[in-house]
């Protein structure tokens, strides 16, 4: 287990900056993000019919006219990662991205407890939890390019 | 150089701050011969060194007497004072000593006008807060468009009666119509009609009886509660007050109250 | 009862495209698209839809089809569509058909019968992009002179504002359109260099800070008006009348008078704010006057008093009467201007074009001599820099934008803006549906408008050889007809082309 | 033929377009009494004119001529006054003529002369019609074919003055206050026009009748439309031109009294008509029936004046101001109280009648003198003329 002191960035980070005043409850973020992490990476096969529907790394909330999307904070003091204990989640020194390796999750669920902004979410199918990776290989992530009203904006 | 609004909008304040040293607290104007800038004028100059009370004497038609002025300041006014008296006014006190003419406290804010005589047409026009007090009869249209707002809730108190479209469209406050004998029977040569016409707020407290023609179909009609009658009994000893009037025959009991039946009158004219 | 209406428009869904994401469900504020989880299947109630796009918009996989219900009646080229359903709508409510937005009628646009002029060889024209090209433009009531003589106006009189391009936000009031909206229009204003109008409405405290950019209104309901609102603004606008609904007031019902409209209007939640048709201080042409300077005491002369009207028959006339009566600045809105809410019938056939009417007044003003003691604003329905620069050159100072400024918002022009439902956020309270407009998007995409056009403008100036707007204003001389008659020609005070 | 309307609507607008201020004295002892309250009342309400006219209509001042018409005439041309001279002259006895005296006045630009005769229509001339509607045609004739030239009024015993410029600059220039008469009233005008026209400032009149008017008619164009009908030409194009017609022929050829003409311009609404009683409810019924054209709609108040009589009147709802007091002998009409309080701080009464209510003034029968003779049966040539739609 790491200590918080040892967590020191080193690089700029990018972060996604959720507006609620902003968010329409449309929840395309949630489907945007499926469908980047669907194998496909395309919406129309990840979610076509007859197929198993993937589950995205964000979750949209709302209650009443209040809605925001929910997606890891990549925080500087990571809780998911004190309190992992298989070392599946991991702080990128270099970029401050919080980041999880699913071959190395074991599923005990201790980072969903930890963390403070529920935006871990359970994978039951894979048995693994999953969570927002701000899309290695894309400029912009794909919740945030896919939100119409840029209730999701990504800042650096 | 053309001054440009977009560059000054402070100056006002400023110029309040460069007050000249008290004077005397009740300053006097001779209105007699000056026209309303210049009146006006001189009586934000004399506000401005400190003045606490104006009387201006030889009003003659003299507009927007107060207008502009928006702390509690004392004015009496005697002769007649011009249209628009006190518009857009917030806070002023105002008493006139003769009558007054169209516009009496246009969109008024707050504050008070007292009038020992007669006003003209559209009283308290959109007035929001505040209270007006006429002693004698007013023309048309008044408290055409009053409405209120929060704690601000204006009051319009009239010791005869107004000519029609009294409370036209009114959307808020008070019209208290005393009903006493018309000083010239003249200018009520018939029922005064359409009261209350398309009124959506607010309350009409009229003493004596009116013919369901006399109003306009928005209105309802009931006797004033408790609470009301409280609030006419303070009315009725302001007005007797403030004009020196013995009014031992007016009393709450004799007032019905005009309320809008429908907050939303012309709901169901549209097809959506 | 069952109403004989058939649907506007039909819903076409392809199934092999749908992700059921319900993206068009949630996005509906008339609730046309039902979600059925049992069946797994969406439905669309089509007798809802007013065709706004918001679901086809943002339907992720362009699934979404929207288009006007191709189902005829005998075709009838009197009795058409809109009369047939027009007269079923009142057979089944038996009111006032209502509506939004701006006229929808074929009515002749002069715009498009006029052309601009260039140089070629006997001058050059002016290469906008490298070389200095001037916008800015004063509006306000100018002296005739430097050293004025009697009885003119003093300098000292005529306040004067200073925009950067002639381009203007219309008056939309908070309450008609939503915070959101009117916080867009703010900061692109400011940010531009120009102005945008409260409407009557109101200034919502949270634009407290954009007053100096405020063109704020005194109209017949004088909602919101007090000595901080007159006195925390750029110009003070007197709203007569609206070019989408000549001789008759507002109505926001009393739904929409939720808190923060009801603070900002200061009248009590949930009543109707009623604008009455006529100012009632204003009767006749020295009631104009009267309320003019009650207004120009009330903000000891600081502010230029604008004074909007709808064009009508004799505007000109009272164009002229309103100039002698103390406006620093003139408005006249014309037939294809919009608005939040208007009978359809006052819409579609109460005024004049603006084209005619701007032409009449900027004529009668110069030969009457006074076009210089007043601005002359033109609006109603500008959807280019061409209309704009056209109505420069027929003498404006500046434009008004209103529609425009909504369809950069987002605005698809459904003309349901009077129901209170907008699916964009634009023209709605709602607070789920007011978020829908961010104004950090909009403020920008508002940006970009005014930057675009004045582009446009700027390119046009530059291939007629002048290089700052004041050479167009009013240089009829610029333009030319084509397809007008001779009395249109007159009017206008335009040569016909090879003229 | 001379086109008045280029000279008083050079725009061709549906109308003259305008805005005012009205006052008006009667002295009701029929006491002839200086014009100086009048001028300073009508000039205590300047804001409500801007500049561009001004007039005055004063009864009781030619005793001297009391039985001739007095025809005043503006002339902008010296060959214009030849023209009409010779015109005159051929169809009338002229017993006296003169320019009108006038005062150098800065304020005053390019005045136009003014002459006035006094005047009977000759034996021969046009002997089958009254001597009013000789007088009447004459006043048509030079109005419309006498290029530069127009009768400011032509009543026997009254004049009018007016012209462009304030209304105490207009008194001044044409020394009102040398004349004293018993009736004065007074405008002071706010044309939406710059190419302001002596002519076209109110009063408007014909024969002894005048008009000053605050307001906009709109009903305009079929108020002219029946008036034409019956051989009015309105080549004014002001409002205030069908006012003075319709009085014409109600008052004068159709013989109406007051208080019906007044009915018929300013009628009470139908669901008024309908709670009253028989027979006057009838009565307004037919009335709205017949004269539904000349029901005159939209904002006015106005003050109608001839011989003996004025008639304030206002339009049904009460769209313009207008006040009444009287004080001692005087009746005053004013369109802000002030004005009258100004000049008569004690009233014995004052009141602001509601809409279509007249403030009828009228000379006290004690003093003859100024009274018209009682208007005589209809005689059966007029009759006649009434039934053939007698064309003025």
């Amino acid at each position: 287990m790491k200590k918080a002191g040892e967590m020191k960035r080193t690089g700029a980070v990018r972060k996604i900056q959720i507006r609620e005043e902003a968010c329409i409850g449309c929840h395309l973020c949630e489907f945007y993000c499926a469908a980047e992490h669907h194998p496909s990476k395309d919406l129309l096969k990840a979610f076509g019919p007859g197929r198993e529907r993937p589950r995205g790394r964000v979750r949209v909330v709302e209650e009443g006219p209040v809605s925001f999307a929910l997606v890891c904070r990549h925080c500087d003091e990571p809780l998911c990662v004190f309190a992992c204990v298989s070392g599946a989640m991991e702080r990128d020194l270099e970029t401050g991205k919080v980041i999880h390796d699913p071959e190395r999750c074991v599923g005990c669920l201790s980072c969903i407890l930890a963390c403070a902004n529920g935006t871990i979410l359970w994978d039951e199918k894979r048995g693994v939890v999953a969570k927002c990776d701000l899309c290695p290989g894309r400029e912009v992530p794909a919740c945030v390019a896919g939100c119409p009203n840029e209730a999701l904006i990504l800042t650096e | 150089m053309i001054s440009n609004p977009n560059m000054d909008i402070d100056n006002l304040e400023l110029e309040t701050r460069n007050l000249k040293p008290p004077t005397a607290r009740l300053a006097r104007v001779d209105a007699r011969g000056l026209d309303y800038r210049e009146l006006n004028r001189r009586v934000d100059e004399l506000l401005a060194s400190g003045a606490g009370e104006i009387e201006i004497r030889g009003v003659h038609g003299q507009r927007y007497i107060a207008s502009r002025v928006r702390r509690p300041v004392s004015f009496r006014i005697h002769g007649t004072p011009g249209n628009d008296l006190a518009a857009f006014s917030d806070g002023v006190r105002l008493e006139v000593f003769g009558d007054a003419q169209d516009g009496v406290g246009n969109t008024m804010n707050s504050g008070e006008i007292i009038i020992h005589g007669r006003a003209g047409d559209i009283v308290g026009m959109g007035m929001r807060g505040g209270r007006i007090f006429i002693r004698d009869e007013v023309g048309y249209r008044t408290a055409i468009h009053m409405k209120e707002y929060g704690e601000q809730r204006p009051v319009i108190v009239i010791g005869v009666m107004g000519q029609d479209f009294l409370g036209e469209y009114m959307a808020g406050g008070v019209v208290v119509i005393l009903n006493l004998p018309p000083r010239n029977p003249k200018s009520f040569s018939r029922p005064p009609a359409f009261i209350g016409t398309g009124i959506h707020g607010g309350k009409i407290f009229f003493r004596g009886k009116l013919e369901p023609y006399q109003t306009g179909k928005e209105v309802g009609f009931d006797r004033p509660d408790e609470k009301e009658m409280e609030f006419l009994s303070g009315i009725i000893r302001d007005y007797s007050n403030y004009f020196g009037l013995n009014l031992a025959q007016v009393v709450p009991d004799d007032f019905i109250k005009l309320y809008p039946k429908h907050l939303r009158p012309y709901g169901r004219l549209y097809a959506y | 009862m069952k109403s004989y209406l058939p649907p506007e428009f039909i819903v076409e869904r392809r199934e092999d495209r749908c992700i059921r994401c319900l993206t068009c469900v949630r996005q509906c504020g008339f609730e046309t698209h039902v979600y059925d989880a049992e069946e797994n299947s969406l439905l669309s109630r089509e007798e809802l839809c007013v065709g706004c796009l918001r679901c086809v918009t943002l339907c992720p996989t362009r699934a979404l089809t929207v288009r006007t219900n191709p189902s005829e009646s005998r075709p009838n080229a009197n009795w058409t569509r809109e009369h047939l359903r027009d007269v079923c709508r009142q057979a089944e409510s038996g009111g006032v058909i209502l509506t939004g937005s701006g006229n929808d009628k074929p009515i002749r646009s002069y715009w498009d019968h006029l052309f601009l002029n260039a140089s070629q060889v006997t001058n050059p024209s002016i290469d906008p992009l490298r070389e200095p090209m001037e916008l800015r433009t004063y509006l306000g009531r100018k002296p005739d002179a430097l050293e004025p003589g009697e009885g003119r106006a003093r300098e000292s009189e005529c306040p004067n504002v200073r925009i950067e391009t002639p381009l203007l936000f219309s008056a939309m009031s908070f309450g008609a359109i939503s915070l959101q909206a009117m916080q867009s229009l703010a900061r692109a204003a400011s940010e531009y260099g120009t102005l945008f109008n409260t409407g009557e409405g109101g200034l919502p405290a949270e634009l407290v800070d954009y007053g100096k950019v405020a063109i704020v209104q005194c109209a017949s309901g004088r909602f919101g008006v007090n000595w901080e609102y007159l006195n925390n603004s750029a110009i003070v606008e007197i709203k007569i009348g609206q070019g989408a609904k000549p001789g008759i007031g507002g109505h926001l019902p009393g739904e929409k008078v939720l808190a923060k409209v009801a603070e900002t209007r200061m009248i009590p939640v949930g009543t109707d704010a009623l604008s009455p048709a006529p100012q009632h201080d204003i009767y006749s042409i020295e009631d104009l006057s009267m309320l003019i300077y009650a207004l120009k005491e009330a903000t000891s002369y600081r502010k230029p008093i604008s004074v909007k009207i709808a064009a009508v028959h004799n505007a000109a006339a009272i164009a002229s009467g309103m100039v002698r009566a103390g406006a620093d600045m003139i408005v006249i809105d014309g037939i294809r201007g919009g608005t939040g809410a208007a009978p359809k019938l006052i819409r579609d056939h109460v005024g004049i074009p603006i084209e005619l009417a701007l032409a009449a007044v900027d004529t009668r003003l110069r030969e009457e001599g006074i076009r210089n003691w007043a601005s002359l604003v033109a609006a109603g329905g500008f959807r280019s820099a061409a209309d704009v620069i056209k109505a420069i050159a027929l003498g404006a100072d500046a434009v008004y934008l209103g529609t425009a400024a909504l369809v950069a918002m987002g605005c698809t022009i459904c003309q349901k803006c009077y129901t209170g439902i907008c699916n964009w956020g634009i023209c709605t309270n709602r607070p789920e549906l007011a978020k829908r407009l961010n104004p950090d998007v909009a403020a920008r995409r508002l940006v970009k408008l005014l930057r675009g056009w004045s582009l446009d403008i700027k390119e046009i100036l530059g291939g007629m050889g002048v290089n700052a707007i004041e050479s167009l204003r009013g240089n009829r001389l610029q333009l030319r007809g084509v397809g007008l008659e001779e009395w249109e020609l007159r009017v206008l005070g335009v040569k016909g082309a090879g003229e | 033929m001379k086109n008045l309307r280029s000279l008083n609507n050079p725009y061709r607008d549906d109308k003259v377009f305008e805005g005012c201020a009205i006052f008006a004295l009667l002295n009701q002892a029929g006491r002839n009494v200086s014009g100086e309250p009048v001028f300073r009342a009508i000039s205590n309400m300047r804001n409500r004119g801007n500049g561009l006219g001004g007039g005055f209509a004063v009864y009781g001042i030619y005793p001297e001529y009391a039985e001739h018409y007095a025809l005043q005439v503006m002339f902008d041309d010296p060959l214009a006054r030849e023209e009409v001279e010779s015109y005159l002259k051929g169809r009338f006895e002229v017993a006296d003529e003169e320019e009108v005296p006038t005062r150098k006045t800065q304020a005053v630009i390019h005045p136009p002369q003014v002459f006035r005769y006094f005047l009977k229509p000759r034996a021969g001339w046009m002997d089958d019609v009254t001597e009013d509607e000789r007088v009447i045609r004459a006043v048509m004739d030079i109005n419309i074919g006498i290029k530069d030239a127009f009768v400011f009024s032509s009543g026997k015993n009254m004049g009018v003055f007016k012209g462009v410029g304030h209304p105490e600059t207009i008194a001044e220039y044409f020394r009102l206050d040398e004349y004293r008469g018993y009736l004065w009233t007074a405008h002071s005008r706010f044309p939406t026009n710059s190419r302001a026209w002596w002519g076209g400032a109110h009063p408007f009149s014909i024969l002894d009748w005048t008009v000053i008017h605050n307001g906009e008619i709109s009903s305009y164009g079929i108020n002219r439309r029946y008036l034409e009908m019956h051989g009015y030409a309105c080549t004014l194009e002001t409002d205030t031109e069908v006012l003075a017609y319709i009085v014409d022929l109600l008052a004068r050829r159709q013989r109406l009294p007051m208080s019906l003409v007044t009915k018929i311009m300013a009628p009470p609404l139908w669901e008024e008509i309908e709670r009253m009683k028989e027979p006057e409810r009838s009565e307004l019924i037919k009335l709205r029936q017949i004269y539904s054209s000349l029901l005159v709609n939209g904002p006015f108040a106005c003050v109608i004046a001839h011989h003996g009589e004025m008639i304030g009147l206002n339009d049904r709802i009460r769209l313009r101001p207008m006040t009444a007091g009287i004080g001692g002998e005087n009746l005053y009409i004013s369109s802000e109280e002030a004005s009258i309080r100004l000049v008569c701080p004690e009233l014995d009464e004052f009141w602001s009648p509601q809409g279509g209510d007249p403030i009828v003034g009228r000379v006290k029968p004690e003093s003859p003198e100024i009274f018209e003779p009682a208007r005589p049966e209809v005689s059966d040539e007029d009759r006649a003329g009434l039934k053939a739609g007698g064309r003025v």
